[in-house]
Formats: structure tokens, sequence, C-alpha cells
């Protein structure tokens, strides 16, 4: 009897609790104007390491304004956000991890533009216009990218390479010629998984992506990217199948394809600096460099480590790069939010995160010389002065189609002989989503 | 006094009505809605196309498919699991130990399971030294790893496993509890009257056990069909492991398409509907 | 031959132990009645014989055989329990036939021998019912008729009457009996009311504590019993004791109680004699104490002068709560008596069936 | 059967531990399977991060031992994991009180009240343990934020309150019906109301059951991901366990040394409750599944 009277009395003090906590939630919404700088609520992926440089970014802002970021975390964004959105509680800002997102978001009418934010002069300054292009819709910016890596990296251990005698290669016949080499030595040319949780498959799109800017130039990348071409296209089929002359190679990578299924790809990026090394090569963007420095405190950077460019297969696209972004988007406009926007668009505010690496920045106008080490500012350079640069593909297409393309990838590894099928599907439900 | 009575019984559900209106009711009549139309903003009206979607794509046949795995076999393992160690539970010492063992997975999260159960499965190539359970087994035993995950031949069963593995500890302590049920005298009399043990487990025990696994089944089917936090976090479906709930979740969330995930959600619960039924007429009939 | 024998029977749960060096022969076709206070291990003897529970010293024997080790399905015997212990999922039919299935009978004859035995137990007509649908009579009947129809060598039952109301109980007393006669099988009878044991046994066994106290005819322990335990447990309403001092009274021997006396009769005085000067314990049975008013002819009598407490009228007797001194006595006396509570009376007590007992052993103690 | 003889013969004793031998092998080999994953996860979140992904756990056992707190260390020391413990209690404590309370008075009237159509309104509210919850979750987060309460615990502690009242409500009225009638009706022939029956009679009684369902449920709670991080978000100052450790990954792959080490410390405290409280489950399950 007296857990009853004791439950009820809970019951009570909780009950209360309700009414005070409710009404305590209320009173953060801003008055329109120049107001006093309050919360600021920002939703990404980031985790563990990437949490903590962020709020060192943040951390001059705060002290500036006496505003308050509170950042949360999730690592399935596009549901959490989708659902928030729909719910009409967005987070203040977001960093979505692609620009198919912020196009979607935008589309729907749920982001404000930023056009009267940003001082547009300035940005353009700073950013090429892929990168003001990639944040525009319908003629509007919805977004400032903020966090960037090139994919065409290539990493591998050069103190194995000149041990063995071996050169980088510049095109990907030199490149197949290497690897044949390799297996001829003994070791496996290539590591490659692309397990990652629900989005296996990712590791292998930037691969297809990579050769076909490669071959195929960035038109047909483009057409590609908006559905003017088909995916039974003959430069789609022969990306994938050059893929595949390295992927499904007899003894280039270790265990074959299912190794490669079954492989997260972080766990994949260790074996060329493994003693003896497992493999010679890796192949994914230069974020790869924190899973090596991590796994390995050890090794210094370009001695024990170091990447090449993905090589050229048809020269005229010899300087073509591919790379990714995280994009910071604005949900709900307050005075709050738009002082945090303009804060994460200066190349200033993103100082402290790219001196303590794993970071590169597409502004144009952070001084290269704040990267840690020679790997990170070149890696930086190769996003900012490539002559061609396009954005991860997969990246910018619609979620059903995007999801087609990882399984269409996970597919094709373990059935290569359907791989016409396999491109047909994909092309099913694309025309499907693209003509929504 | 009649009509003053019910006033107090109405005051008495009058919290749960509310709650349950608010946050599962009307959702769920909202959904039923949202399903017979198109699109992200579900504003064309397309009667049962997203049904007819649903019951014929090959991607969504897989998923049908895979939900039927998960009710058949995940259902009969956890039960048969559970039956099993119950009985032979019931005849050791140490029953109380053996019971907890097998029931502390029900207290893991689903994250953790997906941690530990990744931990298992982990694959690496033949060449490697192995660091998943299983595989190392397989290469004391002279067979090459298996990528369990992502072999899909292998992998949904490979989920169920992990499904089991958390489930069976409920199977247990209910059958258990039940058996326990079972008055001494009725087994000594089918002893006195000739049966062996297993006689007495085919025609005394388990007929008389036949409710309680009844409840037990039924709690189990209607899990295997709502699961979903197990493929989420360990597959999110690729490789063909998608079910259905996972699938409402990807076509709402992930791309957007409110009025399939709600057919998708639909056929969830009529799937569930008919188990629930029968579970009810059993206490019905109990009565 | 279904003899049984229990010889050296000792059983131990743990620490505790349940049955002590127990020696018990039954004769064949024998009804013989395990009785006693609960848990006195009357209830363990008849597991053991049944195989239910192990036996940890001495040996139990089914006819020539030694049944120590043997599972209970080979040891050719059926059981009555005190639940009836019906199997719920099967009709009154299959649970009859149950036994006689797995012994594979042929389905004719396990057809007529399960109809059969329905009918002797009256529960033909319910042979399609579940247990659930019949009443705590019908049940018990069906469980016995579970245990007659596969014609065991020994017929075990465990206090089968307990849970019956005490009409049905007097009735099925009887039933029983009758069915012994019928099938002509040892019967062991296990129960804690001495009215069964009384009116069905052809033989008692009494037990207290894990041991045999007295084997014997129901005649026997009523008229002989070896100590004040058979003696109080037998009888209804017990055996009334008290402790009084042997004394030398005018050539005579009387009973010197807590503030009463009582005088023995010549012929049992030289009896007493030895114990001259001894406190003993004296039982009577109520039913020989009597209202000085209707004393019996052919008794000795040995008149009390006694306080009545109580009376309890029967209708076909009269219970009297007797007050001699410090001691309490019950009467059992003839219904015309005049007494009433609180009245000073004389009752004659028949001296010649008193038993007598030592204070220390609590044994008989025989002339 | 339940009773286990101590002294036997020798020779019955040997017959039996033979006969026996079989079924402890098999319990023994099933328990020893079954704690293998868990065991896997115990010891590697004592490992070196380079050790876990290299080589198989059990190598651990192998010289050189190398074992580490680092990871314990590291969980521990995140910002705000120490906050998350105690919203984790804010938000499973209350929810489990409340669906105990709301479920039982609601269960009580089903099961010994006179209402028009009770018994089809019982078979809607069962029935309702069938809705996938994922798809509750955007028309609630709708009204949610029209009253103002997301990312509130009182939105939460309402949410989950809810979706946990279909199996409680069908749990309890299973356990109340089943007791003794003649128990309740004597007490209303003294004139007590229904809710001093329901209050001094029917609670008191059901302690094993209502103790069964509170562990139920807070370990559902407790293990919730996904409605915390829709209603509530991931904000450090509501963020649950759940929320905090799933970020302890970082955005790009698989932080094995951290989850091992977080998954481990957010399962501790539910199995302590289980293991506390693990005669009341029994009791409540056998109750509540059993009689009908």
């Amino acid at each position: 009897m007296s857990w009853l009277k004791r439950t009820s009395i809970l019951a009570l003090t909780l009950a209360l609790l309700v009414t005070f906590v409710a009404c305590a939630a209320d009173d953060t919404e801003p008055v329109d104007g120049e107001e006093p700088i309050g919360t600021v609520s920002v939703m990404g992926v980031w985790g563990a390491g990437e949490i903590e440089p962020f709020e060192e970014v943040v951390a001059a802002w705060e002290a500036d304004t006496g505003g308050t970021m509170e950042f949360e975390g999730t690592r399935d964004l596009s549901a959490i956000l989708r659902a928030r959105v729909s719910g009409g509680n967005p987070p203040d800002l977001a960093i979505l991890p692609n620009p198919a997102l912020l196009q979607d978001f935008a589309g729907a009418g749920d982001l404000i533009a930023l056009d009267d934010v940003l001082d547009m002069g300035a940005l353009g300054d700073d950013y090429a216009d892929t990168w003001i292009d990639l944040g525009t819709v319908d003629g509007d910016l919805y977004g400032v990218f903020i966090k960037a890596a090139t994919k065409s990296t290539v990493w591998y251990n050069p103190a194995n390479f000149n041990a063995a005698g071996y050169e980088i290669p510049e095109s990907w016949d030199d490149m197949i010629a290497l690897s044949d080499q390799m297996v001829a030595d003994g070791t496996a040319p290539w590591s490659i998984g692309i397990e990652s949780g629900g989005a296996t498959g990712w590791p292998g799109t930037d691969w297809i992506q990579e050769i076909l800017l490669a071959e195929s130039g960035p038109d047909v990348y483009d057409q590609w990217v908006a559905h003017e071409i088909s995916w039974t296209d003959p430069a789609i089929k022969s990306a994938f199948e050059k893929f595949g002359e390295v992927a499904l190679a007899e003894g280039y990578v270790p265990g074959g394809a299912d190794a490669i299924l079954a492989t997260p790809f972080q766990d994949a990026s260790y074996l060329p600096f493994q003693d003896p090394p497992q493999a010679h090569m890796y192949f994914l963007g230069a974020f790869t460099q924190g899973f090596i420095a991590g796994q390995f405190p050890d090794l210094v950077p370009e001695d024990d480590y170091d990447f090449f460019k993905f090589p050229y297969v048809d020269a005229a696209y010899m300087g073509a790069v591919t790379g990714g972004a995280d994009v910071v988007v604005m949900l709900n406009d307050t005075p709050s939010a738009r002082s945090l926007m303009r804060h994460l668009a200066t190349a200033d505010a993103w100082e402290s995160w790219a001196a303590a690496g794993g970071y590169s920045s597409p502004n144009r106008s952070l001084d290269v010389s704040v990267y840690p080490d020679a790997l990170a500012a070149k890696a930086a350079e190769q996003l900012t002065e490539s002559a061609i640069f396009r954005f991860d593909a997969d990246d910018l297409m619609p979620s059903e189609v995007q999801n087609a393309y990882f399984a269409g990838i996970i597919d094709y590894l373990q059935q290569p002989d359907r791989l016409d099928a396999i491109l047909g599907e994909i092309e099913a439900v694309a025309a499907e989503a693209y003509a929504q | 006094m009649r009509p003053r009575l019910a006033t107090i019984a109405w005051l008495y559900v009058l919290p749960a009505f509310v709650l349950l209106g608010v946050f599962l009711v009307y959702p769920v009549a909202n959904t039923v809605y949202l399903s017979l139309f198109s699109g992200r903003d579900t504003s064309a009206f397309v009667g049962l196309d997203n049904y007819r979607y649903l019951l014929t794509h090959p991607e969504t046949v897989i998923v049908l498919r895979n939900n039927l795995l998960w009710l058949v076999l995940f259902t009969a393992a956890s039960v048969g699991l559970g039956l099993i160690l119950a009985v032979l539970s019931n005849q050791v010492r140490y029953e109380a130990i053996a019971k907890a063992i097998i029931f502390v997975p029900m207290a893991v999260s689903f994250t953790a399971a997906a941690v530990i159960w990744r931990f298992m499965y982990i694959y690496r190539p033949p060449q490697f030294e192995q660091t998943g359970v299983l595989n190392a087994g397989m290469a004391a035993l002279g067979f090459d790893p298996v990528p369990w995950i992502t072999n899909t031949t292998l992998n949904n069963y490979a989920l169920i496993a992990a499904g089991v593995w958390m489930w069976t500890g409920f199977a247990l302590v209910v059958i258990s509890a039940g058996l326990k049920g079972i008055p001494t005298e009725v087994l000594e009399a089918a002893r006195v009257d000739g049966a062996n043990e297993v006689q007495i487990f085919w025609r005394v025990i388990l007929p008389m056990l036949r409710s309680v696994m009844l409840v037990v089944a039924v709690t189990l089917t209607i899990n295997s069909l709502k699961v979903f936090d197990l493929v989420y976090v360990m597959t999110f479906g690729n490789y063909q492991t998608d079910v259905l709930a996972n699938r409402m979740f990807k076509e709402m969330f992930t791309f957007g398409n409110f009025g399939r995930a709600s057919a998708v959600a639909v056929v969830l619960l009529l799937a569930i509907v008919p188990l629930m039924l029968l579970n009810i007429r059993r206490f019905r009939r109990e009565q | 031959m279904a003899r049984v024998h229990f010889e050296n029977v000792t059983k131990r749960f743990g620490d505790f132990t349940a049955l002590r060096d127990f020696n018990l022969e039954i004769e064949d076709k024998e009804f013989l009645v395990l009785v006693g206070p609960s848990g006195c291990g009357k209830s363990t003897a008849l597991r053991m014989l049944a195989g239910l529970e192990d036996i940890t010293e001495g040996s139990i024997y089914i006819g020539d055989r030694r049944v120590n080790g043997v599972p209970a399905k080979d040891r050719d015997i059926a059981m009555v329990f005190q639940s009836y212990a019906l199997y719920p999922h099967m009709t009154v039919f299959d649970n009859i036939a149950f036994g006689l299935r797995l012994r594979k009978t042929p389905k004719d004859v396990l057809t007529t021998k399960v109809k059969e035995a329905a009918e002797v137990l009256g529960v033909d007509s319910l042979l399609d019912r579940k247990p659930g649908q019949l009443s705590g009579g019908q049940r018990q009947r069906v469980a016995v008729a579970r245990a007659i129809v596969r014609e065991p060598r020994v017929f075990l039952l465990d206090e089968p009457l307990s849970n019956l109301d005490a009409k049905l109980r007097v009735h099925t007393r009887a039933e029983i009996s009758k069915l012994h006669k019928r099938l002509g099988t040892t019967f062991v009878y296990v129960t804690h009311d001495q009215v069964e044991a009384m009116t069905m046994a052809d033989r008692i066994a009494v037990m207290n504590e894990g041991i045999i106290q007295q084997v014997g005819s129901p005649q026997e322990l009523y008229d002989e019993p070896v100590n004040v335990f058979v003696a109080g447990f037998i009888g209804s309403p017990a055996m009334n004791f008290f402790e009084a001092e042997v004394v030398e009274d005018g050539g005579g021997v009387s009973l010197d109680g807590d503030g009463f006396s009582v005088d023995v009769p010549d012929d049992r005085a030289e009896e007493m004699r030895p114990f001259l000067g001894r406190r003993m314990i004296f039982g009577v049975r109520p039913e020989n104490i009597h209202d000085e008013h209707f004393v019996p002819s052919g008794i000795t009598a040995a008149p009390t002068t006694v306080k009545v407490d109580v009376t309890e009228p029967m209708g076909n007797e009269v219970f009297l709560h007797l007050l001699a001194g410090k001691t309490k006595l019950l009467a059992r006396v003839d219904p015309r008596t005049k007494m009433s509570a609180d009245d000073e009376v004389e009752v004659v007590i028949d001296m010649e069936r008193m038993h007598v007992f030592d204070p220390e052993s609590r044994e008989a103690v025989r002339g | 059967m339940a009773r286990e003889v101590a002294a036997l013969s020798r020779q019955e004793r040997l017959m039996r531990s033979l006969s026996r031998g079989p079924v402890n092998v098999a319990i023994i080999a099933i328990c020893l399977l079954w704690m293998l994953p868990s065991a896997g996860l115990l010891v590697s979140s004592f490992r070196p991060r380079n050790d876990i992904a290299t080589t198989g756990w059990w190598t651990a056992f192998k010289t050189p031992f190398e074992f580490t707190l680092a990871n314990y260390e590291q969980v521990l020391t995140t910002q705000g994991m120490a906050q998350s413990f105690v919203n984790s209690l804010i938000i499973s404590v209350p929810v489990t009180v409340f669906v105990v309370m709301v479920a039982a008075f609601a269960a009580y009237a089903f099961a010994w009240m006179e209402l028009p159509g009770r018994d089809a309104i019982f078979l809607v509210v069962v029935g309702l343990i069938v809705v996938p919850i994922q798809l509750t979750l955007i028309p609630v987060l709708r009204m949610f934020s029209s009253a103002g309460m997301t990312g509130t615990f009182p939105a939460i502690w309402l949410a989950h309150t809810a979706y946990g009242l279909p199996f409680a409500v069908f749990l309890l009225r299973n356990f109340f019906i089943a007791l003794p009638k003649d128990l309740l009706e004597s007490a209303f022939l003294e004139g007590a109301s229904h809710t001093r029956v329901f209050l001094r009679i029917v609670m008191p009684l059901s302690v094993p059951s209502l103790a069964a369902l509170a562990i139920f449920q807070f370990l559902w709670v407790w293990n919730d991901l996904l409605v915390a991080l829709v209603y509530l978000g991931g904000f450090r100052s509501v963020a649950p366990m759940t929320v905090t450790v799933s970020n302890l990954v970082s955005s790009f792959g698989s932080e094995w040394h951290l989850l091992t080490a977080a998954a481990f410390i957010s399962m501790m405290l539910p199995l302590a409750v289980f293991f506390a409280l693990q005669r009341y489950f029994v009791e409540g399950i056998l109750a509540g599944a059993v009689k009908g």
C-alpha cells in the first residue's frame, strides 16, 4: 500500500514537472529584428571526432555573440530530418551530407533561401562556381559547402613502392600493368571494401564515378546525373566493366568479390600499411588519411603513407577530380540562425578544424598553410585547383535511385554476368523517380 | 446506481483511451487514408496503385518473402528452442542460472545486439586471420570463411539467428512457467500408466502446454512481422534482407514516399490482425 | 502372486528421514491401509512402491521380484492419486484407455475393456467429456476406472476420498470395498482418516514419524493398541488419557489422579500391583464412560464424581465434556441422560476396559 | 520431479548421473553458445583498438595479455555521457510508472466493471499491439510541434506511455481477471467502492505482474533509439544513452573499440534491473500468460 502511495506522489510530482518543463520550453522563440542571439540547433551526421572540432569552429561565434549552439547528431540524418520537417519541428540549421537532400528539401520549400542572408559577392569570391551551382535551386542559393573531400585519391605505402621499385601510374593502362606486376610479385595490388551498414555499396559507386569522369568526361557525367542519358548507356556500362577489371580480376583483391562485399571500407584501408602489407593500393577519398593515422599512429605521412591521383583513362580528362562535401542549410529563419550561418560561410571560421586535420575546405580563401601536414594540404589543393571537378554523382541523385545504385554495385560484384540486367533495373527505378 | 457505475468505469479507461486515440488510432486511420495517394506530397489519389506495386514489384516481393521466412523460421526456432530448453532445464539443479543466461539478450538493446552480432559475423578474406567467431570456427574446421551478412542465400538466416538469440529467452521463461503449472501428479499418473519419458513428453506435456505455446507463438509471430531494428541496424535491408517494417521506414523517411510507405504499413497491419484475433479467441474460450 | 514386501526400507530427503527401517508384508489380495497423520511417511512408502521415489536403503518386492530401480511403468501397478491426476486434454474414454494404448492393446479389446471399466464405476455415460466438465465425484470415478482397466497386480490409492464431500465419501468407501472384493487384487490404500482405515481395511498399518507403530486388523488395533499413539489415533472420538498414581486402597487398588480418584476392579487389581506408588498413563475410551443411571449390565462399575462442562447431544448419543479435577474427559453416553452443564454428577467408568501405558516409553503395559 | 534426492545408493546415483549426462551436456552447451556473443562483446571492450580490428577477441587470452580500460575511459569521459545516463532515467522511470498506472486502471475496468461493449473495446485496444510505431512518427510529431512540446521530456513520456499501453492492458487484464472472484465480491458486499477494491485489493495482489510489466516497459524505453531521436532530438541536454552511444560512431566507419564499451555500459542497468526483479518477473509472466 505504501508503494502505491509513493507512486501516486511520484506521479503527482511528475505531472507538476510536466507543466513546468512545458512552460520553460516555450520562451526561447525570438522576435524579429536584431534581437539578442540565443540558441541555435544544428543537426548533422557527425559523431565522435567530428563534433568536437565543429564545436571549436562555433566557439568563436559563441564568444562574439553570446549565442550557443546545440548539436544534434544522428547517423540516419535523412530519415530523422524528414520526420522532423514533416512534423513541423526542424532544427535551425542542418549539415546535409549531400546536395541531393538539399535539392529535395529546397524543392519542397522546407529551406530558407540564403541570398539575403549572406554577402553573395564575398561568397562568389570564396567559392568556385561549381559549389555555388550545387547549392542553388531555381535561382536561389540554399546551402553553403563547408567541409569537402576529394575522392580521387589512391592510397599507397611509399616505402613498399620504393622497395619493390614500383612507379606511380598515370594512366589506367599503367595501373593495370602495375597491378599485374604486383600479382606476379606475390602481393595483391588492391584492397577494396564496400561494406557500410545501411549504405553498403557507396565506396563502389566512387569507383564508377571516378572511372566515368576519367573515361567519358564531365558532359556525359552531367547528363548521367541529370538522367539525360540512360543507365544502359555504353559509357555507364564501360565504367562498371572497368571497375570489374580491378575488383573481379583473379588475384587483384584478397578474398575476391566476397571480401569486397563483406569488408567495411574502413578496415579495407589498413591492408597496404600492415607489416607485411596485404595489398598495395586503396582507392577512397581524402578522409582515408584519418583511418590510417588512427589505426597506425606510428606511421609518418608522406614516408609511410601517401596518395596519388586516380589515373586518367582518356588523356583528355587528365585533371578530372570527383569529390564530396557537406553543405549547411537553414530551416528556421531566426536572427540567431542567420548569425551562425554567416559565421559558417567564412573561411576563417574553419581554420581551427583545418589545422586539427581531417578537414579539407572548398573555400578558396582558406590559407593552405594552416593544414597540419603536406598530405592534407595536397588533398585540399587537389580539390580547389582541379581543372575539372564533379560532385559525387550518387549524392546528387534521388534517394530511390541512390539506393538502387548501391544495390546495383552489390549485385554486380556478386553476378557480373548480369550487368545489363542490373543496369536495366536501376534505369527502371530512375525513370520513375525522375518523373516525379 | 447503474449509470454512476458506468461513469466510473469510463473514468478508469479514459486516460488510456485518450493516449491510444491520439498516439495510435489517429495515426493508423491517417495511414490507411494516405495509402490511397501517391508521391511525396500525397496529393494525387491513386486508389490501390500503391498496393499493386507492393505485391508485384520484384524488390518488394522479396520483402514479402523475407517476412514469411522470418515468420516461419524465427517463430519455429524460438518456440522450439524455448520448449526444449524449458523441458531440459526443468531437470537440473542450476535451472535458474541457465534460464537467466538464455534470457539476458532480452535486456539488450537492438543497437547493442547489432554490434554483438556484426562482431559474430565479421568476414575477412580466407588468407587472413578471422576476427569473427563463426568464421574462425569455419577456418578451424578447414572451411573457407563465409560472408554471412552479404551472402544472399545465408544472410536472412544469419539475421534470423540473431533474432532467435534475442527472443528464445522470452519463449523459455513463459513455457517454463507453463511447465511448472502442470501438476506433478499427472506426470506420475502417466508414468504409472506405463509411459516412458518420451511418451510423457509427446502425449501429456506437449498437449497440456498447447495454450501456453500458442500465446508464445502468436507473440513471436507478431514480432517476426514487425521486425525492424535488427534489420535496420545490421543491413538496412541490403543484400535482399529487407522486411516490411524496414521497407516502410525506407519509403517514408529515406525516399519520402508517404503513400507507398502507408501501403506497406497497412499490409503489415492486415497480416497481423488475424493472429491477434486468434490470440483473443483463445482467451475468450478459456474464460 | 502379488505379495508386496518392504524389507528394511529407509528413505531420506537430504537430512530428513521420511521413512526409517520400514518392514511390512502385504499378502496377496489383501486390502492394506497405511494410516497416520500427515507427514508420517505413508505417502512416501506408497510412492516408493509405485516407483515414483527412489529407495535410499533396503528392498521392496512385488511378488518375488525386487523392484528397486525398476521404473514405474514396468511394475504392473496402478494408482489413484489424491488429485485424481486426470489428463485434462483427453476425453474420459482416452483417459481410461491411455495405459492400454501404451501397451499396444488391440483396438477392439481396448474398447471393450474401457467400456467395462466405465460401467463398473458408472461413468459410461461420460466417455466423451473432458475432465474439466466433470464433478469431483465423477472425476474420482474416472481415476479409479483408469486404474482398474489395466488389471494391475497391485492397486495403489493415495487419499482418493479426501477431495469428496462427507456424504459422497461414505458412499464411495463402500464402493471401494466392493471393488476390492470383485477384483481380488492387492490394494494398498493411504489415508490420514482412521475411519476410512477401520471401515475398509483387512489390515491396518499405523504410522508415525516414518516408523510403523502397529500392524493388525482393525479390531486388534482398537482393542489392543500397543502404545499411546495408536490408542489415541484409532477410534473416534479419541481415547481419554490421564496420569494417575497407583495406590493401595483398603485391600484394593485405586488410581489417584489430579483431583479425582477411581477404583480399579478386582480382576485387574493384581495386574496393577507391580506399579504401586508409580504414576502411569491410563486410557479410557469415551464409550466406556457411562451415566450412572444408564450403565449397561455386566460391567464393573467404578463411580467417580465429575463436573459437566459441555453437553453435545447427537441424537443417538450424547457427548459429555467432563472435568474430573483438572483432568478433561470425554464421555459418550446414553441419549436419555439428564445431565446438563455445570452439574456435579456421578459417572461410571468401565475400568475393565482401561488401557495402561508406561509414562516413559509410552508403550502399553500388559499384566 | 522437483525434489532432488541427496542420498542414493552408489549404483543408483551412477545410473542417474549417466542418464542425466546428455541433458547436462545439452544445457551447458546451449548456455555457452548463448553467452558467446555477449562474451565476445565484453572481452573486446577491454582490448586496444588495433587488436580488435586485426585479431579475434578470443586471442586476447593468449600471452602477452593486452587489456586496457582506455575504451571505457574514452566512452565515459565523452562529453554528455553522464548527462545522458540521467536523461535515460528521466525518460524511462516516469514512463514505466505512467504505463503501469494508466494500464492498471483500464485493465481493472476491462476485467471487473460493466462497460457497454467492453469486450469489443478491449479487442480493439489489444489489437493496437500490432501497430508499427514508425508509422505514427509524423502525425504525432506534428501534434507535438503545434503544441510546442517537441524536444521536451513530457512529449516523450506521453508518446512512450501510449506505445506501451496495448501490451500493458493486455497483460494486466489477463492477470486481474484470474484473481479469485470471491475476494472481490466479498469486498463489494462489505460496501467497498470500485476504487477502494482496485487500490486496496487488486493492486497489492498484483505486485508480481505489475513488476513484470514494469521490467518489460523499462527495458523497452531504456533501449529505445528511434522514438527518442525523433521526438526528443539529439541535444545533449535531453539525449538518452542510446542516442549518445550511437553518436560515438563517427560518420565514417566502425569504431569497434568504442562501440563495444558503450554497448556494454548501456546494457548494465537493464541487466541489473532484470536480475534484481527476476523472481517477480517470472511470477508475473506466469500469471499473465498462462492463466488467461
